[in-house]
C-alpha cells in the first residue's frame, strides 16, 4: 500500500467537484468589502479525485468490519448493518430538531421508547438523551449531583471519590465539575478497599463514581454494602457505565444501589465508533435526581409525544435534544433483539472473556485471578521481566497476526496491563486464533525478543516517532511559499 | 441469535475450557438478589418486522425532502453529496476506533489531519483540533480554556448569541465560580472593556441572522487581557470574514451544515480553532504528521499530555470519545466544495434569503427585524402568532420558521419569527409561504 | 464541470503537446457535414435538483414498502438483508472490471467460486457459471446448448412454463432452425419421448406455483438421448427436491429472489448450471482455482476458450458482460440465510401462500385453479375479472396479483388470477386483501 | 494482505446470520417426501463474519474508485455516488415489473425519458431498452435485420460482415443469430478495405457490423461511403455502440448512415461495470426498423404512459422490460450533464487519448500514426523485439506503479496491442503519472527485462497458472469427505 498524497497536493487551480444550481438572481444588498473575506485555499479537486482519495485512506484502516478488535473497555462489538439503514431514513436524517411536535411524532416515539428501554435495563426512574458520549454522561450526573446537594441546603460536599482503578474521564469529570477529585486506592484483590472507602467519607463528599463492572473487568462483590456506607454518609453514588455490556439483561446497575448513570449507547448498544465518534451517552437516575435531569425529556400525553423540561433541571449540556442519530440506533438494536437477546448478549460477552483468561492464564501474568465479567486483564510484567519485550512490543507483533492490540497501559494501578474485551460478537474461532497468536507471541519474546521490538513488521508504517511529534508539532499543511 | 455467533454447543464447550460447570458459575461476585429481576422490554422483532416497524416511525416525521423547511437556527437544511455519505458509510471509516494504534489508523489520522487544516485554512486560524461533540458544548470549553488562561472569571457574551449557546456556556461554567455577564450592548467601538474579563464572546452572523463589523474588537479584547471568542456558521465563510481575518483567538463553529444530515439535533460537529500559542490549552485530539523509524512519513494523535486518560483531573477537558465520523463528513464535504463551491452555497443562501425576506417586507403587517445586511436568516415580527402560522402552514407543506417571541435576542418582541433560506429553498416554496402568509 | 476534471488551461496545454491548434482538428476523419447536428436533450441539472426530480418520479410509483404486493410470476418480493446491500456497495466490488487482470482482482474472483459453489450445492449440481443476464436468457443459451449437444433440433417445452420464458426462447431458436414444441401433456410417467427431442425443458414449481413429481422423468428422457432443463426458484429449493436429485442436465434459475430488488424487472442474475461432462460445452464465465509462481492459492478466469473475446464466431454463446454484481448479492444472501435460513424464507413463504388461499377458496365464486401442492403461488378464476379486482385494491394500498384470463398456462380459463405470496406477506396485508374480495 | 478463506471454511454447524420471523401458522399441507430435498450444505456464519469476509475480499480488488483503470474498449469511467442513491430509491428498487401501469408511472416516465434522450443522441428514430448488454444489443440488432428482410420477402440473405478488428462479440453474435459471418480484412491504415468491401457485397449479404469509432481508436473516414455501398446492395448498417464516448453529444451514428445499433449503458452512459456485470445494451434505430423491436416499449398517451407492442416485435429477448436499475441510472446521468456536459464528456476524452498517443508515440510502436478518438491503441511489438519483454509483461509491469493496465492483444489485428482508454474523468496530472509509469517500463524493459517477466511484484499473488487452471479445472469447493 503506497503513501497517500494529501488531499492539498491532488488540488487543481479551477478544477470543481461541486454541482450545484446557479446564482440567478440578485435579490440581496451587495455586501461591503468589511464583511469579506480574503483568499479562501481549499484544495479543489473533482469528485473522482475525492472518492479516490477517501476510499484508500479508508483501506489504510484496520475495523470491526475487517477483523478481531479486542480493545478494553471500548466494547468493539459489531455494528448491525440494518441500524445504518435506518438511520438514514428521510424521516430521522432530514428533521429538523425545531419542529413543532406534532411534525416529528415518529421521532419523539423513538426517544420516548428508548427513554423507557434504558430505564428498564438500568433499573433506574428516568433518563435523559441528551450528553453526547460517556464523558458528557459523567459530567451530567456529576452536575446532578451538585444540584441535589444543593437543593437540599448541603453546600459543603466539594469532594468526589474515585478509584484509582477508573478511566481518566472520571477524575477529569470531577474536576471539569469543579470539584475535588479524591483518589481511592483499590485493594489487591482490585475490590474498593472498604476501610480506606470509611476513612474517605465525610460530609465533604458529594458522592463516589464507581465503574461497574469495574475497569478491572471485576464484579465488586460488595457492592451494595459499598452503596450502603455512601449513602449513610450523605454522599450519592454514580455509576460509570460504560461497562453495561457485562450486565445488560440480567443485573440492573439501579439495583447496586447508583442513585445516577451514564450509558454508552456506542458501547453496549452498538452505535458504531466512526474512528473516534461520535458517541451517545445518555443519563438514567432514581426518581430523587429525575427533575434534576437535563431537559427537556420526552414525555406521553395521551397518544401524543411531548418535550418537557424537568423543574429543577441543571440545563443544557448540548444543543438540542442529543445525538438522535445514535437514539434511532440504539432502540432498533434493542427492538431487534429483545430481552432473551440481550441476556445473551452479556453471557457470550462474559464467557469470551473468561474463555480468553483460561487460555492464557499460563503464559500472561493474570494479576487478578479470579473470576472476570466482559474483559480480562492480563499483565506482561512477566514478560517483561523475562525477555524485555514490553507490552508495547506485543501489541504491536499482535498487528503482525492480522489483529487490533487489546488496550494497553490501563487501568493504570496494573503494569504493563493488557485489557482484553472479545465482546458476544466474536466466535470461538476467532478467540482461539487470537489466544493461538497470544501464545505464539509469548514464545516469541523468549526466543527473538527483537521480533517484538521491530513489530509490526507488515503496516505501511512502522512504529512513528511520537516524541518528536509531540515536541514539534506539525499540526496542519501549509502552502509552500511560492 | 443473531449478532452472538456462538452455538450452544460452542458455549459448553468453553465453559469446560473454564473450568466451570454452568454459566452461573461466572456471577459468583454478584449478590444473588440483584440477579435478574423483571425487565420489560418490547418483544423482539426480526429484521424485516424491524425495518417495517422503523420504517413507519420514520415517516410519521415531515422531513425536509417532502417538506419545505424555513428552520434554522443553528441546524441546516444544506444539500450533502452523494459522495460525501458514501465515504462516510466506508466500514473502515465508521467502525474503526479512535486512532490509538496508529499503525493500523492512519487512514482515519490522515484525515484528521486534513480536518484540521481545512478548519485552519476556512477560519484563518492557526490550529484546530478534531473536533467537539457540537457548537455549544464547544464553546463551552472555550470560555473555560479562556479563564483558565486569563485566570480571570467574567466571561461575557453577544446579547445575540444563540440561546441554546448561552444555557450550555452556563452549563458548562456552573462549577468554577464563572460568572455569565450578557453585555447589552453590541461592543460598539468607543467601549472600554474592564479589567477583570476574561474573555468576551461574540456570534457573527448572529442569532437572527446579522452581519455585523466587528473591525477592532479584537484589539480592544486584548489590550484589556482578555480573549476574544467567537462562533461562526462554516457556510458563511464561503463568502464573509474569517474569525482569524479578525484576529479572534478561539473560533467556535457548528460543523452540520458541512454535509452531516440535521437527524433532529444530533449527532453534528464541533468546531475548535485557535492560536498556536494556545495549542497546549485546548481541549480535544489532535493528529500530527511525523516520520516511523525508517523515515516514512506518518500520522499520530499528539500533544495527549493535554488529555484526560494521560492527566486525568488536570486535563484540559473530559472529552474522550468525539465526533470523529462527522468530521470525516466535514472533511468530504469541504473538499468536493472548494473555495467555489462554498462560495456558490453561501451567495445561494445569502440570495434566497432576501428573495424571501424582500417579500415578506411587503405584506401588510410584517415587520423585518433583523438590521441589514443579514445572511441566511432574518426575525421578522408578524401580525399573527408565529405558532398559529407555522400550524397553517404545516398544513400547506411547510415547515415555518422559530417562533422567537418574546425572546430576549429580539429585544422581547412579540410575535417574531426566525426564518431561514439555503440553496435548498426553491423560489416555488418560498413563493408559497409567502401566499399562505398574504391570507392568513 | 462536475465529472470532468481537466480545467480549460489543461485542455489547452494538452492539446499543444497533441501538436494540434484547436479540439477541432481532432475531428478531421469525420465529415463535417455530421458534426454537431442539433440535439434536443433537458436542460441540465445540478445534483441538488437533480435528487429532487429523481424523488419524485420514485414517488410517483407505488413501492412495496408501501403497498401490500401479491404479485410473483418470476419476479418475488423477499427481504434482502441490510447486509447484502452494505456488502454489494462496496465500490471495490461495483466499480471493478471483469476479472481479466487476476493479480488485480483476486476479491470479485473468489467471490465468484464461492458463488458457482454456492449454487452447486443449492441445485446439486456439478458446475454453476458466473451469471447470465436471466433466467429467460439463460433458459434460451441452455436450450441453443443442448441443440448442439445432442446435434438435434427439436426442443419440448412444458406447458406451464413461465410464459415470458417461452417467448425468449422462441427469439433464442429463431435463427437456428429450431422447432419449438409446446408438449400439451404434463410428461406422464407413461409417455414415451419419441427419439429426435434435443431436450426437454420443465419448470419446477410452475408457473401457477404447482410442484409436480418428476421422478423418473430424467431417466426417460436421457434414455431418448436428449437433454433434461429444469427451471427452478432458487428459494424454494430451501425446502424442495433440487435439480441434482432429479438427475437434470441443465438447471436453470432466476436468482433475483436471493437478495435482489424487484427493480421494476431487472437487473436480474441468470443462474446455469450442468453437469460436469457438459462444462465445456457450457456458456458464460467460470472462475478456477489455481496456484501463482510460488504456489500460492489463487483464482483465474478460466476454460476461455469457449468465450467470445477467444472463440469468436464459434464460442458457445455471444455473451459477454454477464449480471456480477448481482451475483455478488446472492453471494452474500445465501452466506447470510444459510441453510436454515433458506429453508425459513420458504417455509413462511409456503405457510403464508396456504394462509390465503384457504381463506380465498372459502369466497363465493372463487376457485382454486393451482393443484396441490403449491408452493408460494396460486392460480384462482374470480367472478370478477381480475384487473378490476386489481383497480380496487389498489384504492386499499394493494398491488394485487396477475391477471392471467385466457393465459394458455392456465388451459385459457377466463378471469383467472396468478397471487404470489412471501416471508414479507403479512397476515393484515392478507386479511385485508380478502376483506376487499369479500365486498367486490 | 493475508489469504482469505473461503466462506465454507468460515461455517460452523448451527450458526446463523438471519433474522427472520419464527414460523407461526400451519395452513399449508405437509409436503410428501417426495418433493423434498435432501441435505443443504450452505455456509452456516453470523453476519459478522459474513460482514468481514466479503470486505476483505472487496479490498482484494482494484477498482475505479481506487485507482486509473485505462481498459480499453471498456470505458471505465467514474462512476457518480448520486447514481446509486437514485437507483435504491423504493420507488425504483421495490416495483414489480408487472404491476399496473397506472402505479409505476414514475418507472415508465423514466423509460420513456430515456428512449427519448438515446434516440436524440443516436440520431435514431426508435429505441428499445430491453437488452441486458451489449451482445444482447447486437444480438436483438442482427435479429432485426434478419426480421427486416423477411417481411420483405428477401429470404437469401444469409451472411453478415464483421472486420476483422471487431470484438469477439459481433462474430459470436453473427453466429448466435444463424448467420454466416463473413471477415472482412483492415486496411493498412485501419480503415475498411473500400475494395475488399465492395468484393463482398451481394444479395446474400444481410448487413454488416461496424463499430463507431473503431475498435482501433480510429474514425473511419469512409463512413459515408461506405454506407452507400451496402445499402445498394440491399444491406443494412449495424452499429456496435460501444464506443459511443468518443461521439456523445457531437456526432450521431445514425447521421453516418447506420440503421441499427446498440448503446452501453454501462460504458458512456457509466452505470457501474460490477466486476463484469449487469450493463444494459439498449438498441436504437431508425424508422424503418421501429416496427421490429423487442416490445415492449413506452410510449406517452396524453399524460399517461403506457407499454405498446411494436407490431412486426422480433420477441422478446430477456424477461420484463430490460435492465430497469441500469436505465435509472443513465436516465440520471444524462437529466445531470444536458447536451453541454456531454459534450464535453467527447471531447475529453478524445484530448486525454490523443495526449497519451502524443506523450508515448516515441517509445512504444504506434500502428496507426494518426489522430485518435477516445482511445488509443500502442504495439509493444518493438519492445519486444529489442528486449524480449511482452506486452504481457509490460502490463504486469503496469501494476507495480499501482495503475491497471490497459486491455492487451486486442485488437487481435494488431500485435502485442495495448489498447489504452483513458475517459474523460481522468486529470491531466493522472494520466501524467500513467505516461510516466510506461516509458519507465520501457527503459526497464532495456535494463533489466527480468523485472517485467517477474512482474508484478506487490500483489498479493504473482501471476497464476492460468494453464494448469483449464487443463483440471477447479470450478467449486467440496467438502472434504470426512
Ligand atoms: C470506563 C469508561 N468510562 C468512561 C468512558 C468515556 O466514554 P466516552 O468516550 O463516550 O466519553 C470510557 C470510554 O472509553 C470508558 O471506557
Ligand atoms: C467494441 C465492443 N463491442 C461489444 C461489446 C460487448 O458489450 P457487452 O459486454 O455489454 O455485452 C464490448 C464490450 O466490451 C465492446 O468493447
Amino acid at each position: 500500500m503506497s503513501t497517500e498524497p494529501l488531499i492539498f497536493d491532488l488540488s487543481s487551480p479551477g478544477r470543481v467537484g461541486f454541482s450545484l444550481p446557479e446564482v440567478d438572481m440578485d435579490e440581496a444588498p451587495a455586501l461591503d468589502a468589511r464583511y469579506l473575506r480574503g483568499e479562501l485555499d481549499l484544495p479543489e479537486v473533482s469528485e473522482i479525485d475525492m472518492t479516490r482519495h477517501f476510499t484508500r485512506l479508508s483501506q489504510k484502516n484496520y475495523s470491526i468490519d475487517t477483523g478481531f478488535y479486542p480493545l478494553g473497555s471500548c466494547t468493539m462489538k459489531y455494528n448491525p448493518k440494518v441500524h445504518e439503514d435506518v438511520a438514514i431514513m428521510p424521516g430521522f436524517a432530514h428533521i429538523h430538531p425545531y419542529q413543532p411536535e406534532e411534525s416529528v411524532q415518529g421521532a419523539l416515539q423513538v426517544q420516548y421508547g428508548l427513554q423507557n428501554m434504558l430505564t428498564q435495563i438500568a433499573g433506574m426512574d428516568a433518563v435523559s438523551l441528551q450528553p453526547a458520549a460517556g464523558a458528557q454522561g459523567e459530567f451530567t450526573g456529576i452536575l446532578m449531583i451538585r444540584a441535589y446537594h444543593k437543593a437540599r441546603g448541603d453546600h459543603n460536599r466539594d469532594i468526589i471519590l474515585v478509584p484509582d482503578s477508573a478511566h481518566g474521564t472520571n477524575p477529569a469529570t470531577a474536576a471539569a465539575a469543579g470539584f475535588k477529585m479524591m483518589s481511592l486506592k483499590s485493594g489487591a484483590d482490585g475490590n474498593v478497599d472498604l476501610a480506606a472507602l470509611e476513612a474517605s467519607l465525610s460530609d465533604r463528599v458529594a458522592g463516589i463514581m464507581l465503574t461497574v463492572p469495574s475497569t478491572l473487568g471485576l464484579f465488586e462483590p460488595n457492592i451494595l454494602k459499598i452503596s450502603e456506607l455512601v449513602h449513610k454518609a450523605g454522599g450519592l453514588m454514580y455509576g460509570d457505565g460504560a461497562n453495561l455490556n457485562a450486565l445488560v439483561g440480567h443485573i440492573r446497575t439501579g439495583d447496586l444501589g447508583f442513585d445516577v448513570m451514564h450509558i454508552n449507547l456506542h458501547k453496549t448498544f452498538t452505535t458504531p465508533h466512526g474512528g473516534g465518534g461520535p458517541g451517545s451517552g445518555p443519563v438514567a437516575c432514581k426518581a430523587i435526581l429525575a427533575e434534576f435531569l437535563p431537559g427537556p425529556v420526552v414525555v406521553k400525553d395521551g397518544d401524543t409525544y411531548t418535550f418537557r423540561q424537568p423543574s429543577q433541571s441543571i440545563g443544557r449540556v448540548k444543543n438540542f435534544w442529543g445525538n438522535f442519530g445514535m437514539h434511532v440506533r440504539a432502540y432498533t438494536y434493542i427492538s431487534h433483539l429483545g430481552l432473551r437477546g440481550l441476556k445473551r448478549v452479556s453471557e457470550d460477552a462474559i464467557i469470551n472473556a473468561n474463555y480468553i483468561r483460561a487460555k492464557l492464564k499460563d503464559v500472561y501474568n493474570l494479576p487478578y485471578d479470579r473470576v472476570c465479567m466482559h474483559e480480562v486483564i492480563l499483565s506482561g510484567k512477566n514478560i517483561k521481566a523475562e525477555t524485555g519485550c514490553t507490552t508495547m512490543d506485543i501489541a504491536k507483533r499482535i498487528i503482525d497476526y492480522g489483529m487490533h492490540p487489546p488496550t494497553v497501559y490501563f487501568p493504570l494501578i496494573v503494569p504493563e496491563a493488557l485489557m482484553i474485551e472479545p465482546t458476544e460478537t466474536e466466535s470461538k474461532e476467532t478467540l482461539d486464533q487470537f489466544i493461538d497468536a497470544m501464545r505464539k507471541i509469548a514464545q516469541e519474546a523468549h526466543d527473538d525478543p527483537e521480533l517484538l521490538h521491530s513489530a509490526p513488521h507488515i503496516t505501511e508504517v512502522s512504529r512513528l516517532d511520537e516524541v518528536g511529534a509531540a515536541r514539534e508539532p506539525n499540526l496542519r499543511w501549509k502552502r509552500a511559499a511560492s | 441469535m443473531v449478532y452472538t455467533p456462538n452455538t450452544e454447543a460452542q458455549r459448553q464447550e468453553m465453559l469446560a475450557a473454564i473450568g466451570v460447570g454452568s454459566i452461573n458459575d461466572l456471577y459468583n461476585d454478584v449478590p444473588a438478589a440483584v440477579i435478574d429481576p423483571q425487565i420489560d422490554l418490547p418483544a423482539p422483532l426480526s429484521e424485516p418486522e424491524l425495518m417495517a416497524h422503523m420504517r413507519q416511525l420514520a415517516e410519521r416525521n415531515s422531513d425536509a425532502l417532502h417538506y419545505a423547511n424555513f428552520l434554522g437556527a443553528g441546524s441546516y437544511n444544506h444539500y450533502s453529496p452523494s459522495a460525501v455519505y458514501r465515504i462516510m458509510s466506508r466500514s473502515e471509516f465508521y467502525t474503526a476506533y479512535t486512532p490509538y494504534q496508529p499503525e493500523l489508523s492512519q487512514g482515519t489520522l490522515q484525515q484528521i489531519y486534513e480536518f484540521q487544516t481545512l478548519i485552519c485554512e476556512l477560519t484563518g486560524m492557526d490550529v484546530a483540533n478534531a473536533s467537539m461533540y457540537d457548537a455549544g458544548s464547544a464553546l463551552g470549553e472555550a470560555a473555560v480554556m479562556a479563564c483558565s488562561i486569563t485566570k480571570r472569571n467574567k466571561v461575557w457574551v453577544s446579547p445575540r448569541l444563540h440561546p441554546e449557546h448561552k444555557a450550555v456556556l452556563k452549563t458548562f461554567t456552573n462549577g468554577h465560580g464563572i460568572e455569565f455577564i450578557e453585555h447589552d450592548a453590541h461592543f460598539s467601538e468607543s467601549e472600554q472593556l474592564p479589567a477583570d474579563v476574561a474573555c468576551v464572546i461574540i456570534q457573527l452572523p448572529n442569532f437572527i441572522g446579522e452581519i455585523r463589523d466587528f473591525t477592532g474588537l479584537a484589539e480592544r479584547v486584548h489590550e484589556a487581557g482578555a480573549i476574544l471568542i467567537e462562533v461562526y456558521d462554516p457556510i458563511s465563510l464561503g463568502l464573509l470574514k474569517s474569525p482569524g481575518e479578525l484576529d479572534v483567538d478561539i473560533a467556535i463553529g457548528e460543523g452540520q451544515g458541512l454535509g452531516i444530515p440535521m437527524s433532529f439535533g444530533g449527532p453534528y460537529c464541533g468546531l475548535f480553532a485557535t492560536k498556536e500559542k494556545y495549542v497546549r490549552q485546548m481541549p480535544g485530539r489532535l493528529a500530527g504528521m511525523t516520520k516511523d523509524k525508517d523515515g516514512k512519513r506518518g500520522f499520530v494523535l499528539t500533544l495527549q499530555t493535554r488529555e484526560q486518560h494521560i492527566r486525568r483531573e488536570k486535563a484540559t477537558s473530559n472529552i474522550c470519545t468525539n465526533e470523529a465520523l462527522m468530521a470525516v463528513a466535514a472533511t468530504a464535504y469541504l473538499t468536493c466544495m472548494g473555495p467555489q463551491g462554498l462560495k456558490r452555497v453561501a451567495e445561494l443562501s445569502y440570495q434566497n434569503t432576501h428573495f424571501l425576506s424582500n417579500r415578506i417586507a411587503k405584506l401588510p403587517g410584517y415587520k423585518i427585524l433583523s438590521r441589514e445586511p443579514f445572511f441566511k436568516e432574518f426575525a421578522v415580527q408578524t401580525p399573527i402568532a408565529p405558532s398559529e402560522l407555522n400550524r397553517r402552514l404545516l398544513a400547506h407543506g411547510i415547515i415555518g420558521g422559530l417562533d422567537i417571541s418574546g425572546f430576549p435576542e429580539v429585544d422581547g418582541a412579540p410575535n417574531a419569527w426566525l426564518l431561514c433560506c439555503t440553496e435548498l429553498t426553491t423560489k416555488e416554496q418560498m413563493t408559497k409561504l409567502v401566499s399562505v402568509l398574504a391570507e392568513a
